[in-house]
């Protein structure tokens, strides 16, 4: 190997800072620092499974459980908002009877 | 008795990369596609790319690491051409130059066949590193006491089959052949025979392959060829005949003790062991004259037969006989 | 480099498919090609872990989300449909009377 | 090699649950044993990517989910529940009339 001291002394600084897969006490560990990913990517058929889950499966079930939100949000409100004020006009009518 | 497998498949050996060097920050590597394989890294590595095998595994010992190579690569290194790992499955479980039998005082030699695992051996694989074995070719299967890899210990054919038939198994053994366990230690105190006969054809041909399949030339008249032994050699063979007192362990301490100690014997170097000869076992003691020849050889095989005149009945040799390779070749005949 | 261009071609092809870890302008990539998966995969009392998350846990969030949604929607569909209906009832009687 | 015949086993036993990147016909698998974890650390800037999706993302949405359900469920509950009470009072009171 060669390179003065200070120079080793740079580049091991700059690889630390480069992304990397390393272990720790028996655990596999995915490090980034920085500005710098770590990136899994599979083919168009492939899928990426964390333990039995299928991440791409979660992933849409998380889209679906937004989306199912908002419509929820769009049903209720306004809809209750809405009746209560009905509710309340009956109330009155009746006791003007 | 027992063998160690030498050879290991890890990312931190030189030998395993095609360039004799381990790879540096920013070197792409490649492993073979095709080729399982189990390899063990220790230290960190930066890497611009790899290919790996499309079975194998990469273990990562403790603060082992591997990341993607900075914009400034090492300097003193030159990543030119990927770097690739070497074959895996080189490693012949017959090739003797595999094997270690740990320590062997100096001046003692194994015969070719006899430095494979013998039928009582106990088979070692080294427990923190990864290693990969083709058994085989050869049409009989090979037999050993047992078998210790990844921590366990297999004594049972049973376990044995179940092991290699596993994916870690898988990982380390391949090949046509068939490897057995559970065969008798050697509890004879004259010694066993090592089992490997029938293997030698197989045993030479690994050790002979860097050589091009050839044994060097002899450099003496009339050589000697040992039992076991793949290519003839120049120096004595005493062979010996022995009642049930024998001890090999006791004479083996003996010629070492008492005749290769003096001065004109340092040059020899002397295997012992129990061999088959015309259906017959004998004590087999080859004597080599390791550089220079000085008929060294030849003055301690008359030694040993007056040895065995002399104390014959307290050592159990009931007879002796010595056979000596020709006078030396000059440099230019 | 030696063989023939057919051989080189199967080489290559084979490559295409080996799986493989490589640096993208300094991110770290693992990639598989066409259908191959990335699977992560622990013991029974292993975790997977992003940053202080334990994921496993983040998946079973997105269940327990999915299940209160549909019992949101069971919630709120069709009572405040009935209650509407009820009220325009209500409504309609009133000016009857 | 030193360490009492405990601290031996103690090691083999680590030796074989050591982290490992493995390849099964083409899949890429990231496997640790019985206790041990995989764990993903990013720096302040450095993502893990799986596929498109920023994992980091995904959980966040995840908690905005949550978040959102608990709101949802704050909205809907007792309010509707008051409504059909408050409407079937005015049933009765109209036929009371």
């Amino acid at each position: 190997e060669t390179g003065t001291p200070e120079q080793k002394l740079q580049k091991r600084i700059a690889d630390l800072h480069q992304p990397r897969m390393t272990t720790e006490e028996g655990n596999l560990v995915f490090l980034t620092s920085s500005a710098q990913n770590i990136e899994f990517r599979t083919g168009s058929l492939g899928k990426i499974k964390l333990n039995d889950d299928d991440l791409g499966e979660c992933l849409h079930q998380i889209q679906r459980n937004k989306d199912d939100i908002i419509d929820l949000k769009r049903n209720t409100t306004g809809l209750p908002q809405n009746i209560l004020s009905q509710v309340h006009q009956l109330n009155s009518k009746l006791v003007d009877l | 008795a027992y063998k160690l497998w030498v050879p290991n498949t890890s990312f931190d050996t030189a030998s395993n990369w095609n360039q004799n060097r381990t790879p540096c920050a920013g070197d792409a590597v490649q492993f073979p596609a095709d080729k399982m394989v189990s390899v063990l890294v220790r230290d960190s590595h930066a890497i611009s790319d790899m290919l790996l095998p499309l079975d194998g595994e990469l273990v990562l010992a403790s603060g082992a690491a591997l990341s993607a190579a900075g914009g400034d690569s090492d300097p003193a290194c030159n990543p030119g051409a990927p770097l690739l790992f070497r074959n895996p499955d080189r490693f012949s479980w017959l090739d003797p130059h595999l094997w270690s039998s740990g320590t062997q005082a100096p001046g003692l030699f194994s015969v070719d066949a006899e430095r494979v695992p013998c039928s009582y051996d106990d088979v070692l694989f080294p427990r923190d590193g990864s290693f990969r074995v083709a058994l085989g070719p050869g049409p009989n299967p090979v037999h050993v006491r047992s078998v210790s890899a990844v921590g366990q210990t297999f004594s049972r054919d049973e376990d044995l089959t179940a092991f290699l038939a596993s994916r870690e198994g898988r990982l380390r053994f391949h090949g046509s052949g068939a490897l057995r366990v559970g065969s008798q230690a050697c509890t004879d105190a004259s010694g066993c025979v090592c089992g490997n006969a029938e293997m030698l054809p197989w045993i030479c041909a690994s050790l002979l392959q860097p050589l091009g399949g050839r044994c060097p030339q002899a450099a003496c008249q009339d050589p000697l060829l040992p039992q076991g032994q793949c290519c003839d050699l120049c120096g004595a063979i005493v062979s010996l005949t022995h009642d049930p007192t024998f001890d090999l362990e006791r004479y083996r301490a003996r010629l070492l003790d008492l005749f290769l100690k003096q001065p004109q014997y340092q040059g020899l170097q002397v295997a012992v062991s129990k061999v088959l000869r015309d259906a017959h076992t004998e004590i087999q003691v080859v004597l080599v004259e390791t550089e220079h020849a000085t008929g060294a050889a030849g003055q301690l095989g008359h030694a040993l037969l007056q040895d065995a005149v002399a104390q014959g009945s307290v050592l159990g040799i009931v007879s002796a006989t010595l056979r000596q390779s020709g006078k030396p070749m000059t440099a230019d005949s």
